[in-house]
């Protein structure tokens, strides 16, 4: 069993890292410069992923929560938390290479664009999840109310998204592309996302293993000292 | 070509974060690591006090 | 007794508490009241520039208003243990949370009625604005939802004073940018089409903050 | 089958296999536990021993990690809001609110519990307490032993057929010490059965109808009144109070 994991672990880790050096090859020798923007469009490859990867992390949070209610599994637990861990730390890199683009791009460091306030409040929603958790007087009730959090939080989204599309009408989203994306934008937007989504579960699975040794550990002491 | 340095940074940002994350589980599991040989030792000393 | 009448038994239980110890109301109401004024001065609004941060003021006045109130929703059941007092009762959990929703429900609409005529009269604007009336009570039944279940919450954490905001606010984001807009459009007396599109947003935020709270409460507080 | 349906002349609580543990720390390890129609059991222990949890758990506060409880033959799993009417607890706090008067208060919990002839079943437990005079005085404005009598009144409002006393001594006045005498002696007569954690030894072998001994999440120790070994009790005591 523990050999057939690490098998499975070695070969996602050598999937992920073909698919991460593929993905830099693609991103600055392989697809053209974007014609308006030039070459600082190429952020938007690795942008554009890791918002996709973050929003599937906490997209498993709120599924492996609802497991967790259900059926108060820690293991569920595990990886809910360790999912949101990596939804967070992707999301604070959306939050600043979005920034770093668009200063380029629309002249502008900031708008409250849907999916930029969206990105904020999802952010700021996770940032609770990690606070509730640390802050809970026993980590059975942590567990509980980052469930709940991981679930309500998940909720919010898309109202929030429509709510801010009403708000601000106008969209910069709009004009990422003069032409259209074309063929080899395309494919090397596809190769990013899955090597950031291989990237993703090895972190996950890595840290959800982490709650789990660190807990066994603490029982044991536990055990020990009496 | 002046906004190269654009790109730069955002590329930079990415790798120095996650490289940040991965650091920081690799210090975890060595912390957990010596809490288990800590727990180890004190079975095996227990053990052979018990003998 | 049915499950309504429950309902309205722990509702009037916490309407009688606060008639008695009136720690809820006055002091959201001066707070809120406090924070129009700091806000006036932060902006330097003047009469004519009042219409377009108006709506802003108030509704930052009546959010953080609204968090120090939900802060005292569960607080008040946490001393003495009522929690347990409540939770050994023959009823639905269900039937807990929305007993203590309408109880947060009514002190949120009540000190929101207070201080928006003050607000309003303090900026110059008319003050008879009945379709006002409609989206505070449809903010502040977001509000409650929300609150209600994260005051729940917040209680057994550490730093719980804190820990109440950092879960409120980012969830409520949709009602206040619905609640802002709406007001703007009573306040510029534009016609009733043009906020359609906010009523309903609040609605809808507040029909799935119902469900959802109602099914998870039970995970909140059950040990 | 006989994990859910037990037999109508079952037990007034039974407990198997029963365990808790909060987060890393286990609460109890295994409990199996039978206490008869109208029997009065007291619980003894040291501290963290896991006897405030047990009593949690048996007033369905606290949910178990693994094992079945049943209460009357019903397992609390099944139907919790049945199980909740035959139970009455009272904790280390009163769960009273203070800006409510005693009558407002015992209200309140009766329109909870769904009472019938509330007025009259009030008045009934009021008296039963010598509260009757201070029913419109608030609760915060009461002496500790006052307070804790209003609990108990709370506690009995809804007839229920198990009492659960966690530690109802803690401060009380003399006169409440009565009470919970008269409610321990009452037991048995209508079929109520009591549980009480006490640290009061000789109250405790005086009032119990048998004893228990909780150490570290497991049953030390359990005897009935009548063989009950003094020395033995007392040895697994003290050595379960140094250690712990």
């Amino acid at each position: 069993m523990n050999g057939r994991r690490n098998l499975i672990n070695n070969l996602l880790f050598g999937l992920g890292l073909a698919l991460m050096i593929a993905a830099l090859y693609m991103v600055f020798m392989y697809v053209p410069t974007e014609k308006s923007m030039g070459i600082v469009q190429r952020i938007f490859y690795f942008h554009v992923s890791l918002a996709w990867v973050s929003f599937l992390a906490f997209l498993v949070t709120f599924v492996f929560s609802i497991c967790y209610l259900r059926k108060r599994l820690l293991k569920w637990d595990y990886i809910a938390h360790a999912s949101a861990e990596v939804g967070v730390v992707f999301t604070t890199l959306v939050l600043i290479t979005g920034p770093i683009w668009a200063k380029t791009a629309w002249g502008i460091w900031w708008t409250w664009d849907a999916r930029l306030t969206t990105s904020l409040v999802l952010w700021l929603t996770y940032i609770a999840y990690l606070l509730v958790r640390g802050y809970a007087t026993e980590p059975a009730r942590g567990a509980r109310f980052g469930a709940v959090v991981g679930i309500v939080g998940f909720i919010d989204v898309p109202i929030v998204f429509l709510t801010v599309n009403v708000w601000r009408t106008q969209h910069p989203t709009t004009i990422i592309f003069t032409d259209g994306i074309t063929a080899p934008m395309l494919m090397t937007l596809v190769v990013c996302i899955a090597a950031f989504t291989v990237l993703y579960v090895l972190l996950t699975a890595q840290g959800a293993g982490l709650k789990s040794l660190e807990t066994s550990i603490k029982r044991l002491k536990i055990r020990r000292t009496g | 070509m002046e906004y190269l340095g654009y790109l730069f940074a955002a590329y930079s940002v990415v790798w120095a974060v996650i490289f940040g994350y991965v650091l920081y589980m690799q210090r975890k599991q060595k912390r957990l690591q010596r809490q288990i040989e800590m727990l180890q030792k004190s079975v095996a000393s227990q053990i052979s006090h018990d003998k | 007794m049915s499950t309504f009448a429950r309902i309205i038994t722990i509702f009037w239980k916490d309407i009688l508490t606060e008639l008695r110890a009136r720690e809820v109301v006055t002091s959201v109401l001066v707070f809120s009241l406090l924070v129009v004024v700091i806000f006036s001065f932060a902006f330097s609004t003047r009469i004519d520039t009042a219409e377009l941060v108006a709506p802003g003021i108030l509704w930052a006045a009546l959010t953080f208003g609204g968090v120090l109130g939900f802060n005292h929703t569960f607080a008040v059941e946490k001393e003495n243990s009522r929690l347990e007092g409540l939770m050994l009762c023959p009823v639905d959990r269900a039937v807990i949370y929305w007993g203590k929703l309408a109880g947060s429900f009514t002190f949120t609409m009540v000190v929101a009625i207070i201080i928006t005529p003050i607000f309003l009269a303090l900026f110059n604007l008319p003050l008879f604005l009945p379709r006002l009336l409609l989206v505070i009570g449809l903010a502040s039944l977001g509000f409650a939802a929300v609150g209600t279940l994260f005051s729940a919450v917040a209680i057994n954490t550490r730093a719980r004073d804190i820990m109440l905001p950092v879960l409120f606010l980012p969830v409520v984001v949709p009602v206040v940018v619905a609640a802002v807009r709406a007001t703007a459009v009573v306040l510029a007396d534009k016609s009733w089409s043009d906020m359609l599109t906010w009523l309903q947003i609040m609605i809808a935020f507040d029909i799935v903050y119902l469900v959802v709270s109602t099914l998870v409460f039970d995970f909140v507080v059950e040990e | 089958m006989s994990e859910n349906a037990r037999s109508p002349f079952s037990w007034a609580i039974e407990v198997q296999g029963l365990t808790k543990s909060f987060g890393y720390h286990p609460a109890l390890r295994g409990i199996d536990l039978q206490v008869g129609r109208g029997e009065r059991l007291v619980i003894f222990g040291p501290n963290g021993a896991g006897k405030t949890t047990l009593v949690k758990i048996l007033s369905m506060l606290v949910r178990p990690s693994s094992g079945n409880v049943w209460l009357d033959g019903v397992n609390i799993r099944d139907k919790p809001a049945q199980v909740r009417r035959k139970i009455g607890l009272v904790g280390h706090q009163t769960f009273l609110y203070d800006n409510l008067t005693v009558y407002e208060n015992l209200k309140f919990y009766s329109q909870m519990y769904g009472i019938a002839n509330l007025e009259q079943r009030i008045q009934e437990v009021m008296s039963w307490m010598q509260l009757v005079d201070r029913r419109h005085d608030r609760v915060g404005t009461l002496s500790h032993g006052l307070q804790q009598r209003a609990s108990l009144a709370r506690a009995a409002l809804h007839r229920p057929s198990i009492m659960l006393l966690d530690e109802p001594e803690a401060g009380l006045d003399p006169q409440a010490s009565t009470v919970i005498n008269d409610v321990m002696g009452n037991a048995g007569g209508d079929g109520l059965t009591v549980v009480m954690v006490t640290h009061n030894l000789e109250r405790g072998l005086e009032l119990g109808d048998s004893i228990v001994i909780l150490n570290k999440g497991k049953v030390a120790y359990r005897a009935s009144r009548h063989d009950i070994d003094t020395t033995l009790f007392r040895q697994v005591y003290n050595q379960c109070t140094e250690t712990g």
